[in-house]
């Protein structure tokens, strides 16, 4: 092995990226870096496929029930919630650019935006999630009154909620993750770490925020708008 | 592998090898008007026409456009490695064959079988 | 061959048809290729052995294409053949012919209640008449369970929340004969218990409704339906803590209860024990196990309770 | 007893430069924290010993218990509870444990950078956290043990495992992090060979072992998720009761079944395929020939990975699926079972004709082989349809996945421990207790499994606490089996471990002669594995070079002698 330090070009004001010592290349670090987060992203595919298959395994067997159910979610929040995620999208995207163009500043406020928007998300998702506990429905209570009273004559409902819950819970938490993630990427960007010599976390954090968000784009129109 | 291009200073080495591909401001902004508009169409085509057994098929399908777009723009896959393509394909090609069977036994089970006119087998 | 050279138990059903000469068919198949590689194997080992250090390979070839396409083709056109013969067999293994007479089975943790055609209360045994199609309806209030009866080669799984149906038909060569069935899904504690006997049995007998054949004795009857309701699963009577309490010394223990109370074990108590069984569930035993399959007159008619219960108090000391 | 053990020498041994990984750094901080892909795979290859010895002592504790029909305790709740609690932590311990880990953990960690030419492999960060992962599993199912045990069989199939102890959930949670670090494993060599392979390396001039690791990395990216969804919905269903899979609520347990093998069917050849790869290579060396039909059987590995994907519904043929659904099932089940045979018949081939050295690695192999075909084999009679129905759920089945697994699988991975020991350590274990071993274990496997085969036929129901007395003397045949198995373990457990600690016969560098890079550098490796980036330029598996030195050798020292 070479006793070279091995680093990437780095613009004035930035701190250099030192290439870890078993590649031989900058190139060949990134690239291995994405090819592995990229087969995460395939993991978590397939982790939220699951829940998708078993939406969709008993909408088809309690059709009814499950349209009956899916009325009464608020699709009005849930198509805001999905704006807010794409505009979180648009903003990551950019400020993976911003890195990419070593523009800090800009990149910094991008993040600052995403980290808002995932934030709103979770916010709206406090205003749903409450709202159904205070009518009786939730993880494990199922007392429906008011706007849910209907629920209680569709036997299958109940089953809807519960997977309802699930999946929106279970993307919630992955929202969290990325927000931490993001907050992370924002300290250590301000440190001037990101630049267009290695942009790596940025870009992952990126993948991984899309795939959140893409996860999104599925559930809102399987879970709110069930014809 | 990627070809060196380095020039070295004393026993540090600068590595070139890596070239980033930013996607430009207005591609960017395009594409999330895009996905925003076909949001707007999912809601009004869910709430105005009805498809019948194929509206869960339309609403899939839109999501997939919208899910193809992120993915190839935002996630800069349109201009990516092959085998990171070949990554996230995987992933849905496998999770489609998840949804086959388990669907082709919830569409086809219990035809064996009747009792009083009702298929045997089915849950619920 | 018979079946039996195979090690399968005797034929008994119509499916045997099928499965044993598949079964045969696949022994010799499997055997051939089986002594074939072992053969090759201690060839090449003993004629090949290294030597000397330095011995080298005595050929190096690498490939050789229609060989290799050779051993594709044959293993393919074979596995086709066995995949064909096993559908065949298992289509009529998966279809209920209409006319077959139906037998209501509950399956339960941990035992089996067969209700015969017009019969007012489950048995754990069954009586199938020969040459006559059967299909058992089955449901199981709790848990997942199997009715395997491999005499007959008939397998299926009992679902929770849904009707599964098994069918099958005696062969006529068989009256007379009686085999065990098991439950092959496990389903907790008492899994390896939950097994009982199917007689096949001419149409003379079978008209007599061996089933609902209760011994005159009182006491005799009571044991009798201490086994068929399936109460012996979980309720030993000779003092052995099972799922649930024993039943020997029953009558009029005093103990206390889960939620701290005393109780006396008193018709009342009894009853009430088995009607609603979580209502009173003595200190010490998990709620919940108990099925209410015989919580009303249909699933356990009051006057067998009353006999079960002067059967217990037949094995208590204090009656 | 012998200074060196005997093995190959030739005169063009590379000089060591630097230490080896083991001496370079020391003290047991260096090993926790280490990035080091051998150091990881050794503390992985101490873990899952670790495991299967606590699993083999459940199956001794299984197989004592059934020595007796147990009639009489037919009715012993405490006795029933604590059979059906053995077996199921048998079955935890041996598949999530040891089996799906053992392998790609130890093994591949291993050798596979070395195979490939690379310093390390391409996330060493993330390959330490998957040790620390399995750790943290190892650790909560052992909590869960304490904590009442867990009573669902491996399988955790619902409703039984809803109802069940409070053990579960927390082992479910185990399997999750478990299905974690499986996937990090997976997911860092596929990441390794892509990226990392050395200059002149091209996927065809991969060994074997590397091809098959390939293709059970991408199992346990793809499948392994749907493991983790499963056992969480599970978690969801024991806490908040949502009912997916509770048929109160309207739930099928027939999806939770879906779910379950559609991770557990492609688990089997994360099992597997490994194996198949450490044979693969193991025959060559020591049988000091290529091996035939190199291409056959790399493109059998890639498409066993994905046809085992397409047939979990084989484990469900009574479970009340579709009837049409099941056909499809069973005719992609015999599709599999044609790259199975290739693989068998091209181990075969490449024995015929080769310079067979009967070493104990190699005798590991041969029992791997005949164990594997007995295990194939009965597979095709679970795959028909007709006959799965009557031999389903049964001893039968039993016997026919412990043939596959423990059998192969087990068997395999001590082939490629045997194999790589003097690469790992620099030392030799004593080659004639190892074969003694060897026979133990493929003379106690078939007394174990061949009764039982026979019981399954005649219908013994498996997971049975009590059974009927007409089996009692094939369940004592196969409680003597166990015995000697055990035995064979315990022995090989014993010179293993002594060769370790008196360190008394080095190894030589190449101990068997093989010819891929992991054997090319100095043993042990150093810790960047090689003194120089490796560049490929010979074709793979070309053992002319080595024969022609090893014929020089012996001319020279019998012309030594004679003058």
């Amino acid at each position: 092995m070479s006793d070279h330090k091995l680093v990437t070009p780095t613009p004035a004001g930035f701190t250099t990226h030192e290439v870890a010592h078993h590649f031989e290349s900058a190139e060949q670090e990134y690239q291995a870096a994405k090819l592995g987060f990229w087969l995460f992203l395939a993991t978590e595919i397939m982790l939220f496929g699951g829940i998708f298959a078993a939406y969709i395994f008993y909408f088809m067997n309690y059709q009814s029930d499950f349209q009956g159910a899916g009325a009464t979610l608020n699709w009005k929040l849930g198509a805001l919630n999905t704006l807010v995620l794409l505009t979180s999208s648009w903003t990551m995207a950019a400020a993976v650019r911003n890195a990419q163009l070593s523009q800090k500043k800009q990149m910094l406020i991008n993040l600052g935006i995403t980290l808002v928007c995932a934030g709103g998300f979770m916010v709206v998702k406090y205003i749903e999630y409450s709202g159904k506990l205070h009518d009786g429905v939730f993880f494990h209570i199922w007392e429906p009154v008011g706007h849910y009273a209907a629920l209680q004559d569709l036997e299958f409902s109940q089953l809807f909620y519960r997977i309802y819950f699930t999946a929106t819970g279970i993307h919630g938490v992955h929202v969290l993750v990325g927000m931490v993630l993001i907050a992370w990427l924002m300290l250590r960007g301000s440190k001037g770490h990101f630049h267009s010599g290695f942009y790596t976390p940025v870009d992952l954090v990126g993948l991984y925020g899309h795939v959140v968000d893409r996860i999104w784009i599925f559930l809102f129109p399987l879970l709110y708008l069930v014809p | 592998m990627a070809d060196h291009s380095s020039d070295s200073h004393g026993d540090v080495r600068i590595d070139h090898s890596h070239h980033a591909h930013a996607v430009s401001s207005k591609l960017l902004a395009g594409i999330y008007f895009a996905l925003v508009v076909l949001t707007i169409v999912t809601v009004v085509l869910a709430k105005t026409v009805d498809f019948g057994d194929l509206s869960l098929l339309v609403a899939v399908a839109i999501a997939s456009v919208k899910s193809t777009l992120v993915m190839a723009i935002f996630m800069h896959l349109r201009w990516d490695t092959p085998i990171n393509n070949i990554a996230f394909l995987s992933s849905v090609i496998f999770l489609s064959l998840l949804f086959l069977f388990t669907l082709a036994d919830i569409f086809s089970r219990g035809e064996a079988n009747y009792i009083g006119g009702q298929p045997v087998g089915l849950p619920g | 061959m018979d079946p039996e050279f195979y090690g399968l138990p005797p034929a008994a059903s119509t499916f045997a048809e099928d499965v044993d000469p598949l079964f045969e068919f696949l022994w010799i198949v499997c055997g051939f290729f089986f002594l074939l590689i072992l053969a090759i194997l201690a060839y090449s080992v003993v004629r090949y052995r290294r030597k000397r250090l330095e011995q080298p390979a005595a050929s190096n070839v690498t490939h050789h294409t229609t060989l290799e396409i050779v051993w594709t083709l044959i293993p393919t056109v074979i596995l086709m053949v066995v995949f064909a013969w096993g559908w065949k067999g298992n289509l009529k293994q998966s279809v209920a012919p209409p006319d077959a007479l139906r037998y209501d089975v509950q399956a339960f943790q941990w035992g089996w209640s067969i209700y015969h055609p017009g019969a007012i209360r489950g048995s754990k045994d069954i009586w199938v008449p020969a040459g006559k199609p059967v299909q058992f309806v089955m449901t199981s209030p709790d848990v997942l369970h199997s009715m395997s009866i491999p005499a007959f080669r008939a397998k299926r799984d009992v679902v929770p929340g849904s009707r599964q149906i098994l069918w099958f038909q005696a062969t006529e060569d068989m009256v007379g004969e009686s085999f065990r069935y098991y439950c092959t899904e496990y389903c907790g504690q008492g899994h390896s218990v939950m097994n009982g006997m199917v007689h096949v049995v001419s149409q003379a007998i079978y008209d007599t409704q061996p089933w609902a054949q209760v011994p005159e004795d009182p006491i005799e009857a009571g044991e009798y339906f201490y086994n068929t309701y399936g109460c012996s699963a979980c309720h030993s009577s000779n003092g052995v803590a099972g799922s649930g309490p024993t039943f020997q010394n029953i009558w009029m223990r005093e103990g206390k209860l889960s939620n701290g109370e005393n109780y006396v074990a008193d018709e009342a108590y009894i009853k009430n024990s088995v009607r609603n069984p979580d209502s009173q569930i003595v200190a010490g035993y998990p709620t919940g196990l108990m099925p209410k399959t015989w919580g009303d007159e249909s699933g356990m008619p009051e006057a067998d309770l009353d006999i079960i219960i002067g059967w217990m108090k037949s094995i208590s000391e204090d009656n | 007893m012998t200074a060196t053990a005997p093995g190959v020498e030739t005169t063009t041994e590379p000089q060591r430069k630097e230490p080896s990984y083991l001496e370079v750094k020391k003290g047991i901080g260096s090993w926790l924290g280490t990035l080091d892909h051998k150091r990881i795979g050794l503390m992985y290859l101490f873990g899952v010993t670790g495991a299967f010895a606590i699993g083999g002592l459940l199956a001794l504790a299984i197989r004592i218990i059934l020595w007796d029909t147990n009639l009489d305790l037919q009715q012993d709740a405490e006795f029933l509870n604590m059979y059906n609690q053995v077996f199921t932590l048998h079955g935890v311990f041996m598949v999530f444990l040891f089996i799906i880990p053992a392998i790609p953990g130890s093994l591949a960690n291993f050798a596979l950078p070395l195979m490939v030419g690379a310093p390390d492999v391409a996330l060493p960060r993330l390959n330490l956290a998957s040790f620390y992962l399995w750790m943290i599993g190892a650790v909560l199912a052992v909590v869960a043990i304490i904590q009442g045990g867990v009573d669902t069989g491996w399988t955790f199939y619902t409703p039984y495992s809803l109802q069940s102890k409070d053990g579960t959930v927390l082992m479910g949670t185990a399997i999750f992090i478990l299905g974690f670090s499986s996937i990090f494993t997976g997911l860092n060599f596929i990441v390794t060979m892509h990226k990392l392979r050395a200059r002149g390396q091209t996927w065809f001039k991969m060994p074997l072992f590397c091809w098959a690791i390939y293709a059970t990395s991408v199992l346990q990216v793809l499948a392994t998720p749907v493991l983790g969804i499963t056992v969480l919905l599970l978690a969801f269903e024991h806490l908040y009761g949502i009912g997916v899979f509770d048929p109160k609520l309207g739930g099928d347990p027939v999806l939770f079944q879906h779910f379950f093998w559609f991770y557990s069917h492609p688990a089997v050849y994360i099992m597997i395929l490994p194996a198949m790869g450490v044979i693969s290579d193991v025959i060559s060396v020591h049988a000091r020939k290529p091996l035939f039909g190199y291409k056959l059987i790399a493109f059998s590995s890639i498409s066993i990975a994905v046809i085992s994907f397409l047939v979990w519904g084989h484990h469900m043929f009574t479970s009340g699926q579709s009837e049409y659904v099941m056909m499809a099932f069973s005719f992609l089940t015999m599709l599999v079972a044609i790259p199975t045979a290739i693989k068998v018949f091209s181990w075969v081939a490449t024995i015929w004709g080769g310079s067979v050295a009967l070493s104990a690695p190699m005798l590991y192999a041969l029992a791997f082989i005949v164990i594997f075909t007995i295990g194939g084999l009965t597979g095709v009679f679970l795959g028909a349809l007709s006959v799965d129905i009557h031999l389903h759920d049964t001893y039968f089945v039993v016997a026919h996945f412990h043939a596959v697994m423990m059998g192969s699988t087990a068997i395999a991975f001590f082939a490629g421990v045997h194999h790589w020991w003097p690469k790992m350590f620099g030392v030799m274990y004593h080659e004639g207790l190892a074969k003694i071993a060897a026979i133990l274990i493929l003379v106690g496997f078939n007394v174990t499994f061949l009764p039982q085969f026979y019981m399954g036929s005649q219908g013994m129901p498996r997971r049975y606490a009590t059974y009927d007395p007409q089996f009692e003397i094939y369940h004592r045949w196969s409680t003597v089996g166990a015995g000697i198995l055990g035995a064979g373990f315990a022995l090989m457990l014993g010179y293993l471990g002594y060769s370790l600690l008196t360190r008394k016969i080095p190894a030589k560098h190449n101990q068997w002669g093989g010819v891929t890079m992991d054997w090319t550098g100095p043993t042990p490796p150093n810790l960047y594995n090689f003194d120089e980036p490796p560049v490929v330029t010979e074709r793979l598996y070309d053992y002319s070079k080595l024969q022609k030195q090893l014929e020089e050798e012996a001319a020279q020292k019998s012309a030594g002698t004679q003058a």
